[in-house]
């Protein structure tokens, strides 16, 4: 796998078909894997391939937004691009897709080689990418769905509403209102994010729970119908806000309401930005 | 002989500290370690490493009301909120308070911080040795060690029979005056052992790379997510903006990174760091040149929170270690 | 920028009753940069615009808040008032206490005040962040377009055409005159319909300002009132309409025979044909699909093995000015137009999804317009009514009212207007064409609003014998020669059953196929049935909803002649009032992009129903998102798809929402 | 431990004095001159600057900027602020009518060092709301003309009148040894004056170096063209001062947002010569 | 529940229906109680969830958006835009603790005085019986 990355990534770079290949090499802590951009054949020797590239890289994709790019996807990733070619941040002719097929992601930190299959993983129904113009790994069976997306989302569903918010209000209690989870998400890409806005200020400087809640809740409405649920948001948040479980329970909230997956298929609207007139949503009946 | 106070001694002393301080100590939070101020000795949590955060917030809060503005009967009032009580920081690992001391010298310097003098001189730091090092450590190469004691009240060191106490300040013997303490001849156990790095001409090398693409090639990967900056004991940046709500009005500074996009933005749209590269310069630059000019020390304790919790593994050790190659040859692999 | 002037209405006691003034002016006083405060007996009188006025020059007041009656009242007034004392109409806010606040809340003062006072706040800190605001003006083609040749059209086209505006006027079939060319008689007068008819479409044929196209469809419309592009297919009808002197030999030898549509099958027609004697224009068209000549000439092309079907080509052979022409093709026109009149009738329900009337099985079982094809002098039988079966002259008659109207089990639950009045005037025709005919009418109700209606429906019972029955029949089913009809009357509570020779039904009214194609392209609402949508039902009846189109006919609604004559004239007359202006004022209240903002996802672009999004490259290469203000109507749908609030409203902008939002807390 | 234990209460540095807004003038369509009158009489008293130092001023509600002061303390006519109606701070600020509260801190900053500029021949090249801060030098420099060589100001903006203290122009015109050239980028019906960018008037004019300074301020476009003018002319780096604007929160050297490298606009300038800073700059 | 409780309702009425709708009550003098705050917007698909969030973030205890029937949208679709907007939002919200029946979607015709009367009425009730917010996302008191 890891050489078939190396091999095409060199043939493109060598032939001039992309400037840099976005892909992944081994981090400082000789266990975990990070982002990786190849510029030269001799750099794409570096490039490698296992369950430990949790990173979703299709973001750096908009930076680099008429530059001819190659870049290595997990199947989630994948649909997480094609999102990003649909809302037309990113052309599919810029990009040449490297397709990993995909066993799952392992839940490890920093300096500590994990072994379980991270949450998303173990009901995840993709192995193969989508969309790819390489295929690296074999391909396998893709499993049938298990729901729920997220096991936490029930425990909730069963709270009462008071204890749904005291849940949040201690989870978001804790939130820096550092912006990790905005920055790591291939979803959000505002030139200038509402919360930063200053005009019109819809959130206030405060890193207080109300600030926290608004940013919180206004966030994962942006998501809905978008996220593909990769969950880089919920791995970088430094005080380990669930964030993946809002984005789930939307996920599923779409899927049943308008039967919609983000990111599976190409020139579709998401589905806040389209409507059936005679759908039933059970509001405004 | 040391002083010494036994694991159920202990629980007796903070339980006293907690009627004359706000105890703020390690608590277990769903899967983190978190210094937040305890009611009881029971809820604090001993066995952590190093917690998610640093306890600067305690110090330099989130958001801080520099004043509030009032106005009655059309005359209009500039009031800083009291900032009485005392703290105690227990357990403070000697990186954090070693943060302390690298914010002191910003935010005591004249004209001193009220706030931050305030909360300072009213915070007692009880530090707790590092009995092992985590693979991230490296508080020695940049003037620390596990068990330094010139940045805190008191340290505590553990050995099999309970803590070792140190007593370094006459705030620490204040602290102490309820201990139970017991005289003892106990060998401290040694400090763990941390590679090291080197720093040597780092401030130099950090000058000479300033118009280097090194940091464009390093931000290739940088997400710009201020996690770095938000999880460092000694990362001061901050904004400073009005508040208005349920009539309040109030003037806050709340903690910001210079990571993000907009920190420089000028009104009307100029942004003197467009690139996140220049951003990432600066992060490096203040902690290896500009605040070593400004102050001496290099910004940085080596908690190694940064590089762990870094999504994309930008690791301070490797960028020193690149800056220091750099001019000597060309270093782009890593970026 | 800021000197906020608050004007409290007291609207004699209608407000002051309720809400106490002295309080609310009070409170205005502390909100922030409010310099002025007055209150006004009726602040819309002459008196009351002259204090406001006065104030606003006086006080050098640059934005005002008047607390008074709904803006839909008086926004338009009272922005005229500022606008004469030099501020921008736009930098005044309302804010409603009447309406939703003393005519609501009378039963308790103190709340009334209370809210009285958070409005104001509200409105205060929305007009803080108005921004003034200009019209534009835009120029206009001064053309009009008609789509559909019925009765509606052609009056319209024929009014706008008459007060000095070109207009096409665009008809799908070969000849105008749509349905009521079909028809026999008209009710309640029983005027031949060709006979008040024809003078029309001749006087459409000849009107210097008319462009007719018939044969031809609308393609696509894009643009905006004053200034929409058209395309129009014209389709080829093969005959060189500048050599064709219609004289008729063509249609007359053509060997292929085919059920002609104007007569319901009822007769036959050729391959190359005029729909009828008196068609405008009377050029004949060739059928494609049934034309030998280019049957051959697909054969050809296939390049299939077997016996080459024949070449014909007899109407180009016998042509007397030799104006058949194969090579022509059809066309795409693109014409410029300043509003458009949609006019595109109905077709009838399809009666064969009734089971029980024989799904079309029953040869005698006819549709109402088949009678009218009877009836008529230059129909299939020359105004012979006879039994399609055997060419007998029917006795017994049977009309079933309702046919797919008033039948929610075929999605129809709507009355067709026009049935119960037509079905009477079959039956007094019938018995005028043969007193021995026995009519029975089965009617669910009898609707004969009109003028002369319900005289008329006498008539039918008395003159002609017609015997009413209120009932719905239950089942039709062929006994020999006779069509054994059996249904209950209602009134006797009893059931019945007749054998008939010939049994009509009164098939409802449905808008034409396309119609709903065709309101898709001209981005204009229609309903559940694919009837086009008004403006308003009462109001404005005869317009759409997309300014600069107009409607007109039974595209909205079933309607009979003089209602449909009517909404012609009328919508010609909202075309014109659009026509006969110098130039069109933009309405300021529009979105607006701020492209530092943009990051040209659009979502915006996405949302809008209007088309009014267009991409632009910034001058750093991004392509972005820009507002098209002719087309923008401002209803804002973009801001709300937009999350990086790069998209805005003027007028309802993301600050001022949430300026009131924070005035009710701040 | 000195510094945790002051011998006298400290004062919170984020404080503002009040100030009541004594006078607005529209100097421009989007830029108002701001007089301001310190509430407390030992605070103006005492509140003493030079030209090229600056201050924040509150909108109170909405937050404070920094902005140059444009006049002189030996005025004794309130302190002065031109400010452009550009950012929610200023849009708050230019809703404001005379008699309302604003809050005022500083004096900060470093300023242009006019006791060694004596002898010297002065060029001073302001462009739009750049031209603010130096007015006081120029209205400095005029106090005491005999002190300085020639004075030639180059004012330039986008339209005529985006020009500010186009009152003053006269008497900067007709004082002595001076030259006043106005230009605008785009003329109207009424200007007679020169339509031209600021870099090709210094092109045109050719200053020269010799016993000269230049002191510039404007947009970063157009600082960096006109320095390559300059450079051109042979003017070096340690005689082309300008003074900086960037985004600030403190003012102390401590929020981290106006340093350019190791050097603090707000504590290491505004003012700098190119030599300080050339270095660190890479739109210039 | 205290009886002298009252709610704090925000209402985005559209322009063109709702808004004179509510009109129609007020000429109709068709009395409600006094919670409501009207906020006239052209559609109800102007209405953007971050307004709508925003004044729950600022400690309304429940927000009414209200637009022309379905079909009948002056700009012809913005109401469906509505529907499935706060469709979502309402799942959001109650997901976060913020229970359903706060955020109410609802068609309101120009002519339709009477049903908005009753409307404010059996809301405001509604909401009064459910007491005060429950979440700590409101500003109001909002615990630390």
């Amino acid at each position: 796998m890891n050489q078939a990355i190396r091999d095409k990534a060199k043939e493109l770079l060598a032939s001039g078909a992309v400037s840099c290949v976005i892909g992944y090499d081994v981090g400082s802590d000789g266990i975990n894997a990070r982002p990786f951009f190849a510029y030269t054949e001799e750099e794409a020797d570096g490039l490698a391939f296992d369950q430990t590239c949790t990173h979703n890289l299709v973001k750096y994709l908009i930076d680099r937004a008429g530059k001819a790019t190659a870049i290595v996807v997990k199947p989630c990733d994948a649909r997480a691009l094609t999102v990003l070619i649909n809302e037309k941040q990113v052309k599919r002719e810029e990009v040449f897709i490297i397709g990993a097929v995909c066993h799952g992601i392992i839940e490890s930190t920093w300096g500590q080689k994990g072994s379980d299959l991270q949450g998303r993983c173990q009901t995840c129904t993709q192995h193969t990418p989508l969309v790819y113009d390489l295929l690296v790994g074999e391909p396998m069976a893709e499993p049938t769905p298990k729901a729920p997306l997220d096991h936490r989302a029930a425990t909730l569903a069963n709270m009462s509403v008071a204890e749904r918010a005291a849940f949040w209000a201690e989870q978001f209690q804790r939130c820096l209102r550092c912006n990790a989870c905005r920055q790591v998400c291939p979803g959000c890409y505002c030139a200038e994010c509402f919360v930063d806005q200053l005009d019109p200020e819809w959130v206030g400087i405060r890193i207080d729970l109300p600030e926290k809640w608004l940013w919180n809740t206004i966030r994962a409405f942006h998501l809905a119908g978008r996220c593909v649920g990769c969950d880089e948001c919920q791995r970088v948040c430094p005080v380990n806000i669930p964030l993946g479980l809002l984005n789930h329970k939307l996920e599923e909230e779409v899927a049943t309401l308008f039967d919609f997956r983000p990111g599976v298929k190409a020139d579709v609207p998401a589905p806040l930005e389209t409507f059936k007139k005679d759908e039933k949503l059970g509001i405004g009946e | 002989m040391s002083q010494l106070i036994s694991r159920s001694d202990l629980t007796a002393w903070i339980n006293a500290l907690l009627a004359e301080y706000t105890v703020i100590a390690p608590t277990k939070v769903d899967s983190l370690a978190l210094y937040q101020p305890v009611k009881r000795a029971d809820d604090i949590f001993m066995d952590f490493g190093i917690t998610a955060l640093s306890p600067k917030e305690w110090l330099f809060p989130p958001t801080e009301t520099l004043f509030t503005i009032t106005t009655q009967d059309g005359t209009m009032k500039l009031e800083a909120p009291p900032l009485d009580g005392k703290n105690l920081i227990f357990a403070i690992r000697p990186c954090d308070a070693r943060g302390f001391r690298l914010l002191d010298k910003v935010f005591l310097a004249p004209p001193a911080d009220t706030h931050y003098a305030q909360r300072r001189q009213n915070t007692t730091l009880i530090g707790l040795a590092c009995s092992k090092a985590l693979p991230q450590c490296f508080c020695t190469s940049v003037g620390g060690a596990p068990n330094d004691a010139s940045d805190v009240d008191v340290l505590l060191t553990e050995v099999e029979e309970g803590y070792l106490v140190n007593i370094v300040t006459e705030k620490g013997q204040a602290a102490v005056a309820q201990a139970k303490l017991i005289e003892k001849d106990v060998t401290p156990p040694s400090p763990p052992n941390l590679k090291p790095v080197s720093t040597e001409g780092i401030v130099e090398a950090t000058l000479r790379a300033y118009n280097d693409d090194y940091w464009e090639r390093l931000a290739d990967r940088c997400t710009h997510c201020n996690v770095c900056a938000f999880v460092c004991p000694a990362c001061y940046c901050f904004d400073v903006r009005d508040h208005i709500n349920q009539g309040k009005t109030e003037r806050l500074r709340c903690w910001d990174s210079c990571q993000a996009p907009g920190f420089t933005r000028v009104a009307g749209g100029y942004t003197p760091r467009p690139t996140k590269g220049a951003r990432l310069r600066q992060r490096f630059g203040h902690k290896l040149l500009y605040y070593p000019q400004q102050y001496g020390d290099l910004l940085c304790v080596g908690c190694g929170r940064c590089i762990a919790s870094c999504p994309v593994n930008i690791d301070i050790r490797e960028v020193m270690e690149d800056l220091q190659k750099l001019g000597v040859k060309s270093v782009s692999a890593r970026a | 920028m800021a000197r906020i002037g608050v004007f409290v209405c007291h609207c004699g006691s209608n407000i002051a009753g309720t809400v106490n003034i002295a309080q609310v002016m009070a409170a205005a006083q502390t909100m922030p940069l409010v310099t002025f405060v007055a209150d006004n007996k009726y602040s819309c009188s002459e008196i009351g615009q002259t204090a406001i006025r006065e104030a606003i020059l006086k006080q050098k007041l640059e934005r005002v808040v008047i607390a008074a009656c709904s803006p839909q009242m008086h926004e338009a007034t009272f922005r005229k008032t500022v606008a004469q004392a030099g501020l921008n109409p736009y930098l005044l806010e309302i804010a409603n206490i009447r309406e939703h606040c003393s005519w609501v809340h009378s039963n308790d003062k103190a709340a009334a005040t209370k809210k009285a006072i958070e409005l104001v706040k509200m409105a205060v800190a929305k007009v803080a962040r108005h921004e003034a605001l200009f019209t534009k003006e835009i120029g206009l083609t001064k053309k009009a377009l008609v789509i559909g040749g019925g009765i509606s059209g052609i009056q319209a086209a024929l009014d706008m055409a008459n007060a000095g505006y070109p207009v096409i006027l665009v008809e799908r079939e070969p000849t105008i005159g749509g349905r009521m060319a079909q028809l026999d008689k008209t009710f309640p007068t029983l005027d031949c319909s060709s006979c008040i008819l024809t003078p029309k479409m001749v006087e459409v044929a000849q009107h210097p300002n008319i462009t007719l196209l018939t044969y031809a469809e609308v393609k696509s419309v894009r643009g905006f009132v004053g200034n929409f592009e058209v395309e129009i297919l014209q389709r080829a009808r093969k005959v060189d309409a500048s050599k064709c002197t219609s004289c008729g030999i063509c249609w007359q030898k053509c060997p292929e025979k085919i059920p002609a549509e104007f007569n319901l099958g009822l007769g036959p027609r050729a391959a190359i044909y005029t729909p009828f004697p008196q068609a405008v224009p009377n050029i004949p068209s060739i059928d494609l699909a049934h034309c030998r000549y280019i049957k051959y000439q697909e054969f050809v092309a296939r390049g299939e093995e077997g016996k080459k079907p024949p070449q014909c080509r007899i109407c180009e052979r016998l042509c007397p000015p030799q104006a058949i022409d194969w090579e022509q093709s059809d066309q795409v026109l693109v014409e410029k137009v300043g509003a458009i009149v949609v006019a595109t009738g109905y077709q009838t329900f399809d009666h064969t999804r009734y089971g029980e009337f024989g799904a079309g099985r029953y040869p005698d079982v006819i549709t109402g317009i088949q009678l009218e094809r009877l009836l008529s002098a230059s129909g299939p039988t020359e105004g012979e009514v006879v039994r399609p079966s055997d060419g007998t002259h029917p006795k017994t008659v049977v009309f079933v009212s309702c046919v797919g109207s008033r039948d929610e089990r075929m999605g129809r639950a709507y009355c067709s207007n026009v049935c119960c009045m037509y079905m009477a005037k079959q039956a007094i025709l019938l018995k005028e064409h043969d007193p021995e005919v026995q009519s029975y009418i089965f009617y669910i109700d009898i609707r004969a609003g009109g003028k002369g209606y319900e005289e008329f429906i006498r008539r039918a019972q008395e003159e002609a014998r017609a015997i009413y029955l209120r009932g719905r029949i239950s089942h039709i089913y062929q006994d020999g020669k006779k069509l054994i009809v059996r249904g209950e009357d209602s009134l006797l509570g009893r059931p019945v059953e007749i054998a008939a020779d010939l049994v009509v039904l009164a098939t409802g009214i449905e808008p034409s196929a396309g119609a709903k194609e065709l309101a898709q392209s001209l981005n204009i609402s229609y309903d559940a049935h694919g009837f086009m949508v008004e403006a308003h039902p009462k109001l404005r009846p005869v317009e759409s909803r997309t300014e600069g189109i107009f409607l007109a006919g039974t595209a909205i609604a079933p309607n009979d002649i003089p209602g449909c004559v009517a909404q012609g004239s009328a919508a010609a007359v909202k075309a014109l009032a659009v026509l006969s202006r110098p130039s069109l004022v933009s309405d300021p209240m529009v979105a607006i992009v701020d492209p530092l903002r943009c990051t040209g996802c659009f979502a915006c672009q996405r949302a809008c129903a209007f088309n009014a999004i267009d991409s632009q490259v910034t001058r750093d290469g991004k392509t972005i998102a820009v507002v098209n203000e002719s087309l923008c109507k401002g209803c804002g749908l973009c801001v709300s798809a937009c999350r990086g609030v790069a998209m805005n409203l003027k007028g309802f902008s993301q600050q001022q929402l949430l300026a009131e939002v924070n005035a009710l807390w701040r | 431990m000195s510094l945790l234990a002051p011998e006298r209460p400290i004062t919170n540095p984020f404080l503002p004095y009040l100030a009541t807004v004594k006078g607005v003038t529209q100097l421009t369509p989007d830029i108002k001159l701001f007089n301001l009158e310190l509430d407390d009489p030992e605070v103006r008293e005492g509140f003493d600057y030079r030209p090229g130092q600056f201050a924040f001023v509150s909108a109170f509600g909405v937050g404070e900027a920094p902005f140059g002061l444009v006049s002189l303390p030996h005025w004794k006519a309130g302190v002065e602020f031109a400010l452009r109606r550009v950012g929610t701070v200023t849009r708050a600020l230019h809703d404001l009518e005379p008699g309302a509260k604003v809050g005022v801190r500083g004096p900060y900053g470093n300023y242009f060092p006019l006791e060694d500029y004596r002898g010297k021949n002065i060029l001073i090249i302001g462009g739009g709301i750049g031209m603010a801060p130096l007015r006081p030098v120029i209205r400095t420099i005029l106090e005491r003309r005999p002190d300085y060589g020639d004075l030639t100001i180059i004012n330039g903006a986008r339209s005529p009148q985006d020009l500010v203290f186009a009152d003053e122009f006269d008497s900067w015109a007709t004082a002595p040894r001076t030259r006043l050239e106005l230009t605008v980028d785009r003329g109207d019906d009424n200007w007679s004056g020169q339509v031209a960018l600021i870099p090709s008037v210094v092109q045109e004019l050719k200053p020269s170096p010799a016993n000269a300074v230049a002191i510039l301020c404007g947009p970063p476009i157009m600082i960096k063209f006109t320095l390559a003018r300059l450079k051109e002319l042979c003017f070096a780096d340690a005689q082309i001062v300008t003074t900086l604007e960037a985004k600030m929160k403190c003012g102390m050297g401590r929020c981290m947002r106006c340093n350019i490298g190791d050097k603090f606009v707000c504590a290491d300038g505004p003012v700098f010569t190119f030599e300080q800073i050339s270095h660190l700059l890479e739109p210039f | 529940m205290a009886l002298d409780y009252q709610p704090k309702i925000v209402g985005f009425l559209c322009n063109w229906c709702s808004y004179a709708g509510a009109d129609m009550a007020g000429t109709s003098r068709l009395t409600y109680p006094p919670n409501i705050r009207i906020i006239r917007v052209p559609c109800s698909g102007r209405v953007d969830a971050t307004l709508v969030t925003k004044c729950f973030q600022q400690g309304a205890d429940a927000v009414l958006v209200a637009g022309c029937h379905p079909g009948e949208c002056h700009y012809s679709e913005g109401n469906y835009h509505a529907r499935r907007r706060f469709t979502v939002l309402r799942e959001l919200l109650s997901f976060l603790g913020i229970e359903k029946d706060r955020l109410r979607l609802e068609w309101v015709s120009a002519a339709e005085g009477k049903k908005f009367s009753q409307l404010v009425s059996e809301f405001s009730a509604e909401i009064a019986h459910l007491g005060p917010r429950k979440d700590n996302g409101k500003a109001a008191g909002g615990s630390l």
